[in-house]
């Protein structure tokens, strides 16, 4: 027979003011098993813990049930408390009577008559509980980070720092993602590629960093500690360890037809390219669908100039086989296709472009050498427009329902910046609200306006009409209550930002959950957000939600953080909770086996005596460094031979009686 | 808000289908409007007077006159808000009082022309009487 | 394939050519149009406000009939098929309309939105295919600049009308092309004509026309053509009376017809 | 069927013929089919030995038992067995193969044709009293009787499990169950407390059930106070017949035996064939004991697998 100790927390206000404490106290001394009951102001506090110490050992309790808030919140604490009172800190069972009782219900009684319900099922469960011990896994010291652009170099140079392996895996021909293509950065005007490329370098030239540049995760198996991933090389069709990056092959080459994607289309490049002049690694790549050597089997120029003799139109994708201890996913962002947007002419003038597009425009780099110029005629621009809220904001399914966060800051910088270079043109923007928490932020808003003569109108665009050469902007000012029609020469639709598609199939391989935007979700939005609900596997960047570079690069070390002390550990504990199988009642049916998620599950052939008859009988057997405790065996067993431990049939049949009684 | 404003402000929502809360005001519908020159009260703002309970101004707004039925509004706003149907709910109060049409049979011959098709007879009366 | 056919009260008298072309071009497509037997007037505006019953029921009559014949209900003139699509959705997604409409009309099965309706357009698109259209046209009007007026009924709200992509629609172009003219793209093609504020306030529909007339010439058309009879008075007859501004406006089946030289 | 390492009647030869071949030419050691029973018509599962034993074996219009469940320990034993499998009989065989229940390298599965068996229920409720013999003529039976003789349509008096065989162009399986979905819940409820209030819980449908092979039966748990009828009220009623419909639930291959041995009469197939019609409907045909290798629904996991939700969408009229 347990003795049990019931300890209910007030919480303050938040469980008393709406939980009689007294009634639930009184309530427990009556329930088999329980020897103590007991409240107190704040369980969690030093006094509190005490309290629960000193009845363990002066009652000789062999549980506890503490009647408090969610276990995701103080579980740790009071398993840790009931441990340092010498007993086992699975005997301890927590009734959540804050956030799934006193939270919800406005009516006194109600809540105590459930508060009571949900301590007495604790109580039932916990006659039932056993000490568990945890087994341990091994740790590789290696991490891989999915995603190389300003995130993904981040995370991976504060753990190359920290003297641990890094991989990262880059699906384009180049590290640098999304921050490589912008001009400036807000809100100190730094140019992005001063303050980026030196980051490239240092993470391409890193000896503890690995880079995968033009690939892809294939599939990841595992778990947390132990992570088995393969990668697929995509063939670049040159030989990386031979080219020297001269570029003759990029120069020469006669495909000039495939929109170059770095500028976004703006202009072309060749079948063999090196995206950018900064790119890391310095190897060209060959784009199959353009390349005429492929397509027609004729041509191959850029293998006869190459002066190392580096191209390879044989090349194969390949397959690298690798383990990891932690994975950082840093997938990033793109900005929406327009499609459902068209009323502001995307798609019916050259002059309408997104902010990214602009960035490019505006770029030294970019394809008017840096000169804003009109892409339909290459015409000095006299007018601008710019539309904040394109497709965010949305809640009709056209567009995206959150905030993409970025846009007030850029749009602010892109006004500044035209009106310093070009005092002439005229900026216009249409705003619905101008959002810029952030250091310096609202300050640098303020300048666009105040110090640069930038328009800000309170108003939304309704149509943007292409007419004699112009764009006719019909909008509305709302703080003047009126319409109003604008001729522009260009207008900038501050695009929507939405997950790189490859996370929904990432969030499958590594079981990370992502959100009904296909956002990653963290572990806790407030107290747990660089880490998935996943063991081992944390977010970096935007894949996790919309943020700026500052914040991007403050979540990146975060999550590297939380790589490192996951890799300094020699061991991982084991969660105890995992699934146990009676052979005495186990078929060798095989359908956990089936579900097992995890493959955690293997048949072996068993003698078993019965009767003075020996019999060989072929039983299931948990591996219980692989098993992550879901369950999935103990529901689809036809014997009920499968258990969860902590979490047995019994137990939970205990609960549902104590529920119902 | 006065009760009587309250259930007022309230039929409208029920009439209209639409919910006003879901507005954030970013003015899109006016952007949108092509009767907006032709306006006295802006379709944003009966949305927002729909909050407010300001129903009996919006009763006596020329613009529920001029608003064509386009659905430029409800295409566009990004809240699916619906204005027209707002307007339309606000027309559809004021009409469905005994004498208030605002199209009457006997004003039909002076503003009849020979070529006008009776599909613009048949929407006016039921735009604009009950 | 036979469709049940709803021509709708104008077709009968002001809009003779839309109708006439219509029904004369899908026989030569090998579309047979049966008309609705006691068909009614649809209304010729969708009784936005939720709580209007009796003005849907001529509409969900014309539907039930159909869905009696196991037929789909062809529309030819936009603000039919805009009222009878929208009442259709209202059936299909509203309960409250749905069983009062039922509670009145007391049909012999009840209508739950079963019956499938088509706008001529799409028929031409997804029965006859533009193509098949392309190759039997015998008097192709090669060299001619078409703009497609598709104003406001056909493409919004797209949600329930599901025509063509609302701000950048390509059905009629694609007919354009089909009759071997080339189509012009404005950006007023689908801003509304000003519709039945013309009883009210002629100078206002007028003036939305203008826009729409003069965004077209700039780009240079021969002609417009539209589906809608209240669209074609406003842009034509309302509009269209300085010479200097003349812009042919044709019903669009007027041209079909043409081009199958019927 | 999918397995070729099997026994095929290819010579047309009768069935009694076939065993004593196979014992003779010594191809298994034992061979597992049918016995005379007291009366002509209650014939039983058997093992046989050796050809004298062979004297009882039957295989006539009353061998309807599903020989696949007794293979669950047969195959345990030292040397080989040969099982009779008529058509239905071998989906459970598969099924039990796949579950790993039967050792099938230590089995001879040898396939025999069966046009239909006969309920004798059937055929004592049109009448016929005093039954000495039954002669098959077409599509009627000759009956001889005590009274004289008599005939009835052989179609009429077939076993619940013929009327809908999966290797005969029959009716729709689902019939029933549709008529059951159609009713509303009180009508449904009411319908099926009468039938299994009938329940005397006497475990024959559990241990004829070829799906029912757990090395413990839950019901068996005398812990558990649902071991035996006198425990219980109106468990019987609503759960224990439910209750052992999900544990077969994706694995019964609707072979009706458990209708079958139901003294009562209760018709307890028409409870695990609508859980086949909504796995049907929810993850696509599937047809358990159609192979020995494949997954079942329920044992696979799909992306595209239908949401809990759609619990709340089915169950028939509300």
């Amino acid at each position: 027979m347990q003795r049990i100790g019931v300890f209910v927390c007030w919480c303050g206000t938040n469980i008393a003011a709406t939980v009689d404490i007294d009634t639930v106290v009184e309530a427990m001394k009556y329930e088999p098993g329980v020897v103590h009951a007991s409240d107190y102001q704040y369980m969690c506090s030093e006094a509190g813990q005490s309290k629960i110490k000193q009845a363990i050992k002066e009652h000789n309790l062999t549980g506890i049930v503490v009647c408090a808030c969610s276990p995701r919140m103080h579980e740790t604490t009071f398993r840790k408390a009931a441990k340092a009172a010498g007993l086992n800190q699975y005997m301890v069972e927590i009734a959540n009577i804050r956030e799934h009782c006193a939270w919800i219900h406005k009516d006194r009684k109600e809540a105590t008559e459930k508060a009571v319900v949900l301590a007495r099922t604790a109580v039932a469960k916990l006659n039932l509980n056993t000490p568990l011990t945890p087994g341990e896994s091994s740790v590789v010291k290696r991490a891989l980070v999915i995603g190389g652009g300003i995130a993904g170099i981040q995370s991976a140079l504060d753990i190359a720092e920290a003297g641990y392996e890094v991989d990262i895996v880059e699906k384009q021909p180049t590290i640098g993602g999304k921050m490589a293509q912008l001009d400036k950065t807000f809100p100190t005007l730094d140019c992005a590629a001063c303050i980026l490329t030196p980051k490239m370098v240092d993470a391409a030239s890193h000896e503890n960093i690995n880079l995968y540049t033009y690939s892809e995760v294939d599939s990841v198996g595992g778990f947390v500690g132990n992570f088995n991933v393969k990668i697929r090389k995509k063939a670049r069709s040159v030989k990386a360890d031979i080219c020297s990056g001269c570029g003759i092959c990029t120069e020469k080459c006669p495909s000039r037809k495939a929109e170059n994607e770095f500028n976004l289309g703006l202009n072309k490049r060749g079948a063999i390219y090196i995206p950018f002049a900064q790119a890391i690694p310095n190897v060209p790549v060959i784009d199959r669908d353009q390349c005429i050597k492929f397509k027609t089997g004729k041509c191959g120029l850029c293998a006869k100039v190459c002066p190392a003799d580096a191209i390879d139109f044989s090349q194969q994708d390949e397959i690298v086989e690798k383990q990891y201890g932690a994975v950082v996913l840093a997938t990033g962002f793109n900005p929406i296709k327009l499609d459902n947007f068209d009323e502001f002419g995307y798609s019916q003038s050259k002059d309408v472009i997104t902010s990214l597009e602009l960035e490019r425009i505006m770029n030294a780099a970019g394809p008017t050498g840096g000169k804003l110029l009109r892409p339909s005629d290459n015409g000095h621009p006299h007018t601008m427009v710019f539309v904040q809220c394109v497709g965010s904001r949305d809640t009709t399914g056209c567009g995206k329902t959150y905030c993409s966060k970025i846009c007030c800051m850029y749009t602010a910088k892109h006004a500044m910046l035209i009106r310093e270079k070009y005092p002439d043109v005229d900026v216009h923007v249409f705003y619905i609200d101008v959002r810029t928490p952030g250091k310096n932020f609202d300050e640098f808003y303020r300048r666009a306006a105040e110090d640069y003569g930038v328009n800000y109108i309170k108003g939304m665009v309704g149509k943007v009409a292409p007419t004699n050469g112009k764009l006719l902007v019909q909008g509305s000012d709302l703080i003047a209550d009126r319409q109003l029609v604008i001729e522009a020469d260009m207008v900038v639709l501050a695009t929507a930002i939405e997950p790189d598609q490859t996370a929904k199939s990432l969030a499958t391989m590594l079981t990370a959950s992502i959100d009904t935007n296909n956002f990653f979700t963290e572990a806790h939005p407030k107290l747990r957000p660089v880490e998935s609900p996943t063991a081992g596997v944390f977010l970096s960047g935007v894949c996790q939600g919309p943020k700026d570079i500052p914040e991007t690069v403050a979540q990146a070390s975060a999550a590297a953080v939380k790589v490192i002390g996951l890799l300094s550990k020699d061991k991982l504990m084991c969660n105890p909770c995992v699934a146990n199988s009676n052979e005495l009642l186990c078929n060798g049916c095989s359908n956990c086996q089936h579900v097992c998620p995890y493959g955690a599950i293997d048949y072996v052939e068993k003698e078993f005596r019965a009767g003075g008859k020996t019999s060989l009988r072929r039983v299931a057997q948990v591996n219980e460094a692989i098993c992550q405790g879901c369950g999935a065996c103990t529901v689809v067993c036809p014997s009920g031979a499968m258990d969860l431990k902590g979490f047995t049939n019994q137990q939970i049949m205990a609960e549902v009686d104590a529920i119902c009684r | 808000m006065h009760q009587k404003t309250q259930l007022q402000a309230e039929t409208i929502r029920l009439i209209s289908g639409t919910n006003t809360r879901k507005c954030m005001k970013c003015g899109k519908c006016t952007a949108s409007c092509p009767a907006f020159a032709e306006m006295d009260i802006s379709p944003h703002k009966f949305v927002s007077m729909v909050e407010h309970g300001e129903i009996d101004k919006l009763m006596a707004s020329k613009s529920i006159w001029k608003c064509m039925s386009c659905f430029a509004c409800v295409e566009r706003c990004p809240r699916g808000v619906e204005p027209a149907s707002i307007i339309e709910a606000v027309r559809q109060t004021v009409i469905r009082k005994q004498n208030n049409n605002y199209l009457r049979p006997e004003n039909i011959p002076e503003l009849l022309d020979p070529k006008i098709p009776q599909q613009a007879l048949v929407s006016a009366f039921r735009k604009y009487s009950k | 394939m036979t469709f049940d056919y709803y021509p709708g009260c104008t077709l009968k008298t002001k809009a003779k050519d839309l109708d006439i072309h219509a029904r004369n071009a899908a026989l030569a497509l090998g579309i047979e149009l049966e008309e609705l037997p006691e068909w009614q007037c649809c209304g010729a505006v969708y009784p936005i406000a939720r709580d209007e019953i009796a003005t849907r029921l001529t509409s969900v009559r014309a539907l039930a009939s159909a869905r009696d014949r196991g037929r789909e209900l062809l529309t030819l003139c936009s603000a039919c098929h805009h009222v009878i699509k929208r009442v259709n959705n209202d059936i299909q997604t509203d309960d409250e309309i749905r069983n009062k409409v039922n509670n009145y009309l007391a049909p012999d099965i009840e209508y739950n939105g079963e019956t499938k309706v088509v706008h001529y357009l799409e028929m031409l698109r997804d029965t006859v295919g533009f193509d098949t259209i392309r190759e039997k046209a015998v008097k192709p009007m090669t060299g001619k600049r078409i703009g497609a007026y598709y104003g406001c009924l056909l493409l919004r709200p797209n949600n329930v009308m599901a025509f063509d992509n609302p701000e950048n629609p390509t059905i009629m172009e694609d007919f354009i092309r089909a009759l071997g003219a080339e189509p012009v793209l404005y950006p007023y093609r689908n801003e509304c004509c000003g519709g039945y504020v013309a009883m009210d306030d002629k100078n206002l529909a007028a003036q939305k026309c203008k826009n729409i007339t003069s965004s077209a010439l700039e780009r240079d058309v021969d002609m417009l053509i539209t589906a809608c009879p209240l669209c074609m008075y406003n842009l034509d007859i309302n509009t269209n009376t300085a010479e200097e501004t003349k812009l042919p406006i044709y019903y669009f089946t007027e041209l079909l017809a043409q081009v199958l030289d019927i | 069927m999918q397995n070729a390492d099997r026994e095929i009647n290819k010579e047309k030869i009768s069935v009694a013929e076939m065993a004593k071949q196979i014992l003779e030419q010594g191809r298994a050691d034992r061979l597992m089919g049918w016995k005379r029973g007291e009366f002509f018509y209650d014939n039983s599962p058997a093992v046989f030995e050796n050809l004298s034993e062979l004297d009882d074996f039957v295989y006539d219009l009353f061998c309807g038992s599903n020989l696949s469940k007794f293979l669950v320990k047969e195959s345990r034993k030292d040397g080989k067995i040969a099982v009779l499998l008529k058509p239905c009989d071998r989906y459970s065989f598969n099924q039990l193969v796949k579950e790993h229940r039967i050792i099938k390298d230590n089995v001879l599965p040898v396939e025999i044709d069966c046009d239909g068996m006969l309920d004798i229920d059937k055929i004592r409720a049109l009448g016929i009293k005093g039954i000495k013999k039954i002669t098959v003529d077409g599509d009627q039976l000759q009956i001889d009787t005590v009274y004289g003789p008599k005939t009835c349509a052989r179609e009429d008096v077939l076993l619940m499990k013929c009327l809908t065989c999966k290797d005969r162009v029959g009716g729709d399986r689902f019939e029933l169950v549709k008529e059951i979905e159609a009713m509303s819940s009180v009508e449904r409820y009411e319908f099926w407390r009468s039938e299994l209030s009938k329940c005397i819980r006497c475990n024959a449908c559990r241990n004829v059930c070829p799906a029912c092979t757990c090395e413990k039966c839950v019901f068996d748990n005398d812990k558990s106070g649902i071991a035996n009828k006198a425990n219980t009220d109106s468990f019987e009623e609503s759960l224990y017949h439910m209750i052992r419909a999900f544990h077969v639930a994706g694995r019964c291959t609707d072979c009706g035996e458990c209708t079958r041995v139901c003294p009562q009469n209760i018709p307890l197939h028409l409870i695990n064939r609508k859980i086949i019609k909504d796995l049907n409907e929810f993850y696509g045909e599937y047809q358990a004991g159609e192979d020995d290798f494949s997954k079942g629904p329920l044992t696979r996991f799909d992306l595209d697998d239908v949401e809990p939700d759609i619990v709340m969408e089915r169950g028939g009229n509300k």
